[in-house]
This record gives structure tokens, sequence and C-alpha cells, in this order.
């Protein structure tokens, strides 16, 4: 095994220095990881009070709560915060900053002042769209389709795109932290084929942050010259061509999707095998259908344009190359299902959110083959059949992993253990509420309830009313999270350096680790999940 | 937690966090080529543009740019050639340690950096003054060497965006090109202190990467701005 | 250290470099003034590639670099970079059929 | 209740049967799979869960499954590919023998106008049993045209035409949404399609306030803005004649050639030097900024209308013979 020394009551990286200095000039990626989840935090309920403000709105079939422009800003400030300053970063720079480098056994990330600027690039992209918000918001969608953002809206455009702009950034250099970490930082015995998924994840990731960001940047670079200076890029009225906006524009933010839901799949690699204390089925399977699907998913991005009159021929290409990404998505789950297979599953929360995150992700996914199935898309594309699809993948799919993520690695992050009951609680509300608050939109997509409607047809109440009464659920489920994690890091019982028996090397140092995470550089001479020679201790046994 | 950087020679510039000078150095360098990699991908946003509205309005491009400086466009080609010559020497210096000639080559290049961006003032000056600038004030008329009146007018929107493109490309090129004056005065400045040697120097490697693919960004502007449609 | 083992040229070296871009240069200004007809663009980009090989080559020392990670990461740059191209030309380049 | 409660769209074009079919096998796969794996789950979860005395059993692996379970999605991949590209195949190829129906979308409404001139805003009355050729374009900003009934769907763009086609095949009132959004009023953007019995269709376009058919208008524009001087029918003036160019192949100058259709003919009015026809000089102003939308799709109209007048018109046998004896002037 490896030379693993736990420290017992010492100096870790929580009581390595106070006071804010300490914390906003780290370079630790532990503490740099959580501030990343302060701030991403606060930006998670920013975003959820514009998704409320949006269902009221929808509770009724007149515009009667918010203003139309109104509602226009909410739901793009929505989409804009919950895709650029949460789901992006989420999983990656909170728990993947936490734990790349204490998963691989090395000291910190290979460039931590860099860490460190993404953070504050993050926060600089926040205020920017914090105050942009504030002084007025944009109304575009986040989707930001010329010419309407270049040349017919008046509202502020270049502050939104370049908030989206440096936050891009942010998660640039995240992915080429971790690129070059993976590479270069492994602890001796640590080869490609020990790690764990989660790196394996994170790694494909960092490949679509730096191949797919750069192109996100120019484009709104783009935009904003054309508001600026009077080119006509995307402009029709002056030659420009506005299907070229949507092109470049999916070219990054189809991949983006990957970005935010393989770091997720990672999480849950990690969560089934833990509790079913079990080596994942098909680790090279997992592990290169990670690196598959974001390849391929730089393959598939005009599926979004399908009715935008894009070429014929150009739209059987998309849609078929969109089914090859299909194939590793289902390998991973059917792998996580035989995971479990004969194994010794026990309930606790992350498994929870892990066996909801296959659930959810199968309906996510499996609704995906219908958008890029040609024929049907025609139909069902920018509707709420479109919307339920992507908060399927995206938040149901993302947050059930972050949430499960973090209720596993607790512990190590804070010392402490978070309360079991309220946990397994706040589980079950999100999942029925996720359920109530989306499903029914997929059955108003396909009956032809466009998105972004401030007001719609009388019909579609009745499925709004549930949507509506399920998002109340799912706030809760939310916010409970929040309340009993901020009590336990006081009153939570002291958590043992693996509370859960776990595989891997982050539960072979201390809870919190140390600074630099391990006494000694950790020599690995184990492979990934094995579970046959961990010891079951006082592993916390359903009740 | 030393215990690995123990074993090797202790040099300053080593980080905490690294084992050993190789694993740092490797590092840096793997890290500056990836964001290089994020560089094509964003000049490939602006060429993927131009790929289209080049193919697009074919003749109408090739009109505008003969109105470029093939003269100018050629200088800044080779003034930036003859700067990553001495980014390359300056590199080799440093890996020898002779610290008065890595100097000498940093401001050299500095120094061509700015006559580059000098030459550009002056051709975006005559853009400016020639109407050639998108917005209400653009104005193109072709010029027809003689034997050639039966040309189709220009199409002014096709010749905006010519220049639209032009703009953005070279201008996202000049403001790398500034930056990386920047980073090379400060490169100056460290390198006056005597801060690199022989065994550490990966700052000026990671910035001659940067500035070889600046210049390499060029070499493709350099014909599919300038030469298309030189000849008659 | 990981680095000598390579860029270890004599500056006439570097120097016969430049002179093979600034000849290169010359050429395509030259090629560019006769009319190849389609041969115009291909000549042009083939120049430009060429010089841009050299510089990568070595001026960036990728030839002879004890790490073959780089050229990977450049093969991989100039993939996806062709991707974007080639599949939005899948949409350009269709448009017109019928 | 149920009016206010339905769980399936109406029926009412001959596309609608088809893509309904596609998605109830892409609903029963797909539930399928869902129902497989989610029961898989749910027994391993119960059936292997942690007991004293029990241990989980390792498994490293199974290269025969791995196989099993991509290939056997693949196909089913290809499956719903090759149908959902038949109905896009379908959706997108309007029949030839169309009604057609110019139509400008603007923030935020629509206006159509029927080949016999009736105009309508935020309504379209269409016969049944009778394919509907929608041309549209966009005065400001993308917006797109959604018939839920239909099961169709097309984005309108400022600067060009796109095209939907639907054959209504029940009488009802059907709603039209703006499905890409547009700004402010975007959910405001919405209307009726009016499918009608064809004989009260008929009753419908006579008693309206017509104005003359948009071909007419189109001829009236074209000698009005002088088109007609250059463009004779007879292929005699200094452009090429425009009878029989729609809908064929027209050979270019630089080596090209295009099928004339909507696009090809509102560039050439909006920028005549983009495309030019073999053997002519490039002589023709643009009209850009000087005429209205609706005025080209009346134009448009028009050149469509001289077409159909004489079938079996070779196609651009004016331009190809223009070319001996102009070709040499250019270049």
């Amino acid at each position: 095994m490896a030379s693993v020394t736990t420290i017992p009551e010492q100096e870790n990286y929580l009581t390595n220095g106070y006071g804010i200095k300490s914390w906003l000039l780290t370079t630790d990626h532990k503490r740099i990881a959580m501030l990343y989840l302060a701030s991403i935090t606060f930006f998670f309920f920013i975003g959820g009070i514009f998704a409320l403000l949006v269902r009221l709105e929808l509770l009724t079939p007149e515009g009667d709560f918010l203003q139309a422009d109104t509602y226009n800003k909410a739901f793009t400030m929505h989409g804009m915060i919950m895709v650029f300053f949460f789901l992006i970063p989420v999983v990656p720079a909170v728990l993947g900053n936490f734990l790349v480098p204490i998963m691989i056994g090395a000291k910190d990330l290979a460039f931590p002042r860099i860490n460190l600027l993404s953070w504050y690039l993050y926060m600089i992209g926040g205020v920017l769209i914090t105050h942009c918000m504030l002084t007025g918001g944009v109304d575009t969608g986040w989707t930001f389709y010329t010419p309407y953002s270049t040349a017919f809206t008046n509202t502020k455009i270049i502050e939104a795109g370049l908030a989206a702009f440096v936050a891009g950034f942010s998660s640039i250099f995240t992915g080429l932290n971790f690129i070059v970490t993976i590479h270069r930082m492994r602890a001796p015995g640590m080869t490609w084929g020990r790690l764990p998924l989660f790196i394996w994840s994170n790694y494909a990731t960092s490949l679509v942050m730096i191949l797919g960001t750069p192109v996100i940047a120019i484009t709104i670079i783009l935009v904003a010259a054309e508001r600026l200076f009077h080119l006509g890029i995307f402009d029709p009225r002056l030659g420009g061509d506005p299907l070229l906006f949507q092109h470049l524009f999916w070219f990054y933010s189809h991949p983006a999707v990957y970005i935010m839901i393989l770091p997720s799949m990672g999480v849950i690699s990690e969560l089934i095998t833990a509790f079913s204390r079990k080596r994942i089925f098909g680790y090279r399977f997992v592990a290169f259908s990670s690196i598959g699907i974001a390849i391929i998913g730089f393959l598939v991005w005009a599926h979004h344009m399908f009715v935008s009159g894009m070429s014929l021929y150009a739209a059987l290409i998309f849609s078929f190359l969109t089914y090859l990404v299909g194939i590793p998505s289902a390998i991973k789950v059917f792998n996580w299902t035989a995971t479990m297979y004969k194994g010794s599953i026990s309930y606790t929360t992350p498994m929870l959110y892990a066996m909801g995150f296959i659930g959810l992700f199968l309906i996510g996914g499996l609704t995906g083959l219908f958008l890029a199935c040609l024929g049907v898309d025609v139909h069902v594309t920018d509707t709420y059949f479109v919307v339920a699809h992507f908060h399927y993948v995206m938040v149901g799919s993302v947050l059930m992993a972050y949430l499960g993520g973090m209720h596993f690695w607790w512990p190590k992050i804070s010392g402490r253990m978070y309360p079991e009951g309220w946990g397994r609680l706040a589980a079950l509300l999100v999942f029925v509420g996720f359920n109530l608050t989306f499903f029914p939109q997929f059955v108003l997509g396909y009956l032809g309830m466009p998105r972004r409607y401030w007001q719609y047809k009388a019909e579609f109440q009745v499925l709004n009313i549930f949507s509506t009464a399920g998002a109340t659920i799912l706030g809760v489920g939310y916010v409970l999270p929040l309340i009993y994690f901020m009590w336990s890091m006081r009153y939570g019982k002291p958590a043992t350096d693996n509370p859960w028996s776990a595989a891997g090397l982050e539960w072979m140092t201390s809870s919190p680790p140390p600074t630099f995470n391990f006494d000694e550089t950790p020599v690995v001479d184990f492979e990934a999940y094995d579970y046959e020679h961990i010891k079951e201790a006082e592993v916390p046994v359903a009740h | 937690m030393h215990t690995n950087a123990a074993t090797t020679e202790h040099n300053p510039a080593l980080r905490h966090h690294f084992a050993d000078m190789t694993q740092q150095k490797n590092s840096a360098s793997l890290g500056m080529w990836l964001f290089l990699v994020t560089e094509i991908m964003f000049f490939g946003g602006m060429f993927c543009a131009y790929l289209i509205y080049r193919l697009a309005y074919f003749n109408d491009f090739g009109a505008a740019s003969t109105s470029l400086s093939l003269k100018l466009g050629t200088i800044n080609t080779i003034v930036l050639l003859l700067s990553s010559l001495t980014v390359v020497l300056a590199v080799n210096a440093a890996q020898r340690g002779k610290q008065k000639l890595l100097f000498f080559y940093l401001i050299a290049t500095i120094v061509l950096g700015c006559t580059f961006l000098g030459i550009k003032a002056v051709e975006y000056h005559d853009k400016f003054v020639e109407h050639h600038v998108p917005g209400p004030d653009f104005h193109f008329v072709a010029e027809h060497p003689e034997g050639h009146s039966e040309q189709a007018p220009v199409n002014q929107q096709h010749a905006q965006m010519f220049f639209s493109l032009y703009f953005v490309m070279t201008g996202m090129h000049a403001i790398h090109m500034i930056i990386g004056v920047g980073l090379f005065s400060g490169l100056a400045y460290q390198a006056w202190k005597g801060r690199y040697d022989r065994n550490y120097n990966t700052p000026v490697e990671n910035a001659g990467l940067y500035w070889h693919f600046v210049d390499v960004v060029w070499i493709y502007l350099f014909p599919l701005l300038y030469l298309i449609s030189r000849h008659h | 250290m990981a680095g000598h083992e390579h860029n270890e040229h004599s500056i006439g070296f570097y120097v016969v470099i430049l002179f093979a871009l600034l000849a290169l240069t010359g050429l395509t200004v030259g090629a560019a003034l006769v009319n190849l007809h389609a041969w115009n663009p291909v000549v042009a980009l083939a120049i430009a590639s060429i010089k841009a090989m050299l510089v990568v080559l070595f001026f960036m020392h990728v030839k002879g670099a004890s790490e073959k990670m780089t050229k990977v990461v450049i093969f991989s740059g100039i993939f996806f970079l062709l991707l974007l191209l080639g599949l939005t030309m899948a949409d350009y380049g269709t448009r017109l059929w019928t | 209740m149920w009016t206010n409660f339905p769980l399936w769209p109406e029926r009412a074009s001959t596309m609608a049967g088809n893509v309904d079919a596609l998605y109830i096998f892409l609903l029963l796969i797909c539930g399928l799979m869902t129902v497989l794996v989610s029961t898989a789950v749910i027994v391993f979860a119960v059936k292997y869960r942690k007991r004293l005395g029990h241990r989980a059993h390792q498994i490293e692996g199974s290269l025969g499954l791995e196989i099993t379970w991509s290939v056997i999605p693949l196909f089913a991949f290809f499956t719903f590919f090759a149908w959902g590209a038949v109905i896009y195949f379908q959706e997108r190829t309007p029949p030839r023998d169309s009604m057609e129906v110019y139509t400008v979308a603007k923030q935020w409404m629509w206006k159509f106008e029927h080949p016999e001139g009736a105009r309508e805003i935020n309504a379209l009355h269409v016969p049944t049993n009778r394919n509907v050729k929608v041309i549209m374009t966009s005065q400001d900003v993308i917006h797109s045209f959604f018939v839920p009934a239909f099961r169709i769907k097309q984005d309108v763009l400022p600067g060009r035409y796109t095209i939907a086609w639907f054959r209504a095949t029940k009488p009802g009132t059907y709603h039209l949404f703006c499905a890409e959004y547009c700004g402010t009023q975007h959910s405001g953007m919405t209307g009726d399609v009016v499918v009608m019995e064809p004989a009260q269709y008929e009753a419908w376009l006579a008693g309206g306030s017509t104005g003359a058919p948009l071909p007419v208008t189109g001829q009236g524009l074209f000698n009005q803005l002088g088109c007609s001087t250059c463009h004779q029918i007879d292929g005699r003036g200094r452009g090429p004649s425009l009878a029989g160019v729609f809908g064929n192949k027209v050979s270019l100058e630089d080596g090209r050639s295009v099928t004339a259709d909507e696009n090809y003919v509102r560039e050439s009015i909006i920028s005549p030097g983009t495309k030019i026809v073999v053997g002519y000089k490039p002589i023709m102003p643009t009209f850009q900024g000087l005429i209205s939308d609706d005025q080209l799709n009346a134009l448009v109209a028009y050149v469509k209308s001289i077409s159909q007048q004489q079938p079996g018109q070779p196609a651009g046998s004016e331009a190809t013979a223009g070319t001996q004896t102009k070709s040499q002037q250019v270049h």
C-alpha cells in the first residue's frame, strides 16, 4: 500500500493562516476551491432567483407578474449566470480544484498563481455581470443571436459579453492547469491506467475548455466590434450572415454542455464505486468514453441549427454525427449500472444522488436523441421540449452529481460530517421537485409551446402550474443543503480521514488535508477502486 | 515535504510543489503550448469568417484587397521575420547564460516590434484617409487598370466586409504584438537585473514561443489580405 | 536539465532559416503577381505553410524537442481548427445545392 | 377541464402524421431503455444492498458486453437518423405545384400575401388538400414560422428567403407562433392559420378586398423601375431575358452554374454584381435600399410567372446565345 500518513488534529489547509489576506492571496488549490465554492454558490442562488421569477410569471397565461421586457431580461440573466457562472465552473473549479492534485498525489496544481488568477477572472466576470444586471441587464437570451443582439436591442450587450469573455478566460486557465497537472504532476506509480475516473473526466473537460472557449471569445469580440464600429460580419443589412454567428457560437456552446456534464460523470463514477464497494465495471471504456465525448462533442454543434436555414446537406451530416456522441454516453450509463451488480450497496446521501443522476441523465440523454432526429427536431426545437431536455442534462444531472459529490467529499473538505437524515430528505426533494418541474415541459414542448414566451395560450396553463409547483419544491431541496452544510461546519460530527472507507488517495490523507496535501509524496502501487483490499471499518450503515 | 526536491540541486527558482527543475520546466513549456492552441482557435474564428466571405464575395474581396499597400505589407513581413530571428537569438543567449547578449536581443526585438506597429499605424491612417474604414463614411472605388473598365462595379457592402475583416484580423494581431512588446519589456528589465541564466530561462523561452506564434499568424494574414488578386 | 539536449543550433543556422523565410516571402509576392488562376491562393497558402513550418520547427524548437507532447498539442490544435473550418464549410459549401 | 389540459397536439397536415409516427417510435424505444436501466438500478440497489457478512463481488468488466451495448444502440441510432432524415428531406423540398404565399416577418407581426393578391396580417387562410409553399423573409431580426399542428418550423431570416411548405388536411384554426426569440414582444408575435375547405377558401378570397395578383404588381414594378428596358423578353436587351429562367440552371461568368431559385432572383436584384450571367456585362445597378421587401416579393413572383408561362424553354438559352458575341469583352 501507499505510504499513507494521517495526522491527528494538527495543522491543515483551513487552519494554515487566518484573515482575509490569507484567503485572497492564497495559492493553495484547496483554498481557491473554497473561494470558488463561496462565489459559485452565490451566483447559483442569484440565477435561482431569476428562475423563480420566470416560473412565477408562467403561472398564468397572461403576462401579469412581470413586464415583457423584464421577463426577457430575467430569463436571459438566468441563462447567462447559470451557464457561465455556475454550470461551467461548478464541478471543475470547486471539486476539481480541490481534488485533482490530491487524487493524483501532487502538492498543488502545476500553476498555483494562474489558478488564483482564474478565480479573480471569474470574480471580475461576476462583478461585470452583476453590474450589468443592476443597471439594466440584457434581453437577448444567453445565446446572443444576431442581428438582434448586434443591431436591434439597446440593452447592455457589450458588458454582458465582456463578462462572459473574462469568465471564459477563467475556464481556459483552469483547463490548462488541469491538463498540465495531470500530465506532469502525478505521484510515482500513478499511471494513466490507475487514475480515478474523476481525473479522466476532468482531463476531457479541460480539453474542451481550451479548444472551445477561445472561439466564443473571438465571437464575443466580433459582436462587440459590430455594435461599436459598424462592422457587419453578422449583419445581413451589411452583407453579413447571421448564421455564421450561430456556427461560431455553437462551436463553443455545444461542447460547453460537455464541460458541464463530463466532470459530473466523473463524480458519479466515484460515488457508485464507493457505495457499491466495487471496482468500476469496464474502467477503460468509462475512461475513454470521456475523451470520446470531448472529441466527438466538437463535431455536432450545428444540430442546434436544423431549422435555421442552414444547408440541407449540412443538417444531414450534423444529425448523423450527433448520434455518434450518444454511444460513449450510453457506454457510461451501462457501465455504472453494471458496477452496481453484485455490489454491496449502501443508501447514503451521495449514493441516492448518484442513482438519481442515472435516472435523470437517462431521460436527458435519450431526449437528446429526439432532438438529433431531424424530422422530430423541426417540430420540437425552440420549444419547451428543448428547455426540458437541457435542464435534465444540465440541471438534473449536473446538479445531482455536484450535490452528491459535495456530500461525499464534504468530510474531506470541512473535516465534519453533514447530517445524514437531512441529506437524504434533500436528495429526495431535489429528485421529486426536479421531475415535477421539468417533465411536464416535455409535453408542453411537443404541444408546441415555444420557449422564451412571456405569455402563452391558455391550454398550456395546467402543465405550467405543475412546473412552477415543482420548482418550489426544487428550490427547497437546494436551500436545505446550503443550511445544513453551513451548520455542520461548526456543529457537525468530526469526520475521520476516511469516513466512507473509500478508495483513492484523497482518503489517505487527513480530513481536512494538510496544506501540501500529503506529508510525504505518496507512492501508488494499487489500481483505482481497489475495493477488494479496503477493509470496511466504521462505515455508516443505512438505518 | 521537500524530500524529492532535496535530492536534486536546489535552485532558488524551484517552486515548492514541483519535485525538480525538469518537472517545472516541462510543465511550463506544456502550459505555454496549450495556451498557444487556445490562440490558434481564437484566430481560427476569424479565419473561419474570412474563408466564408472570401468565397462568397470573391471578386469584391479581390478588388478591395488591391487597395492595401503591397510595399508596406511586404516590409512589415520582413520586419516581423527579422524580429523572430532576434527572439530566437535571445533565447539562445539566455540558454548559454550570455546576459548582455540576451538584453541586446530583447531590446532589438522590442525595436522591431515597435517598427511593425508603427508601419501598421501608417497603413491604418491611410485607410482612414481613403474612407476605407467600415462605417457611415465608408466608400470604396476600385482602381481600374486600363483595359479593364468592364469590371463589375464593386459592391460597397462586400468591400466593406473585406475591410471589416482586415481591421479585425490585423487589429487582433496588433493587440497581440502590443502585448508581446510589453512582455519583452518586462523580460528586458529582468534580464538587465541578471535574473536569467543557464539554469533558469523559462520565461524567455515561453515569451519567445508567444512571439513566434504571433509571427506565424502574420505569415498567413499577409497572403490572405495583401496578396489576393494582385495579378492582372 | 531537460531543455539542453536540443536547440543547440549556432547563430549561423538561425540566420540561414531567416534567409529561407525572406526568400519565401519574395517568392510568394512574386507568385501573387503572376496569374495562376485558381492556383494563386493554393500557392500562397502552401508557401505560407512552409514558412510557418520553418518557424515552428526551428525557431520554436519543435524539431528535436525531447517533448513528444508538444507535437501532439500542435497537431490537435491544427486538427480542431480544420474541424471548425471544414464543418462550417459543410454548410456554406452546400447551400446552393438543390 | 380537458380543453385546458391537452396532452397531444392536433394533427392537421400531411406531415403531422409522419412526425408523430417517428416521435412515437422514439418514445417507445427510449421509454423501453429508460425502464430497463432504471429497473436494473433499482433491482440491483435492493438485491445487493449492504448486509452483514455480504461482500461485493469484484468484476473487472466484459468486452463482450461493452461491444453489445455499444453496437445495439448504434443500430438503433442509425434507424432514428435515417427515418428522421427522410422526413426532414420531405419537409425541406416543397412540391413544384404548390400555391405560393409570400411572407414578411417583422417585429412583431406576420404579413402574408397570396398569389391572387389578398393580403393578411397575423392570419393565414389556406385551403385543405393543397400544397402551400411559404416563401419568407424578415425585415429585421430572425423569426421562426412555427405551426405546431402542422409540425413544421422554419427560421425566417433577414436578407434572404427561407421556405416552408405544408398540405393542410383538416379545416380549423391553428396557432402560428414565432419560435425564434425576436425581442420584447416575441410572445405576442402569434397568429392563426385558418384552414378552409377549398370552396370556402375561394369564397374568402373573392370576398376580401384584394389588390392585384402579386405577379401583376410585380410586372408593374418591372416596367416602372426600368427593368424591362434591359431584360427584354426576346433576349435582345442589354441584360438576359428572364423568361424561362426560374427553376433552371443559369451559367455564370466565372464558370459556375446555379439554379435560379427565389434567393438567386433576390440576390440578383439586391446585389447584381455577385453572380453575372455568362456573356453579359456587369452593368446593372443595385436596388439595395431602393425597394421594400414587399416589392421584392412582387418582382420575384413576376419573374417566376414569366418562367411558368413558357415551359420547355431551354435553360438560359438567351444567355448561351449571348456568349459568342459578348464574352470576349469580359476579361
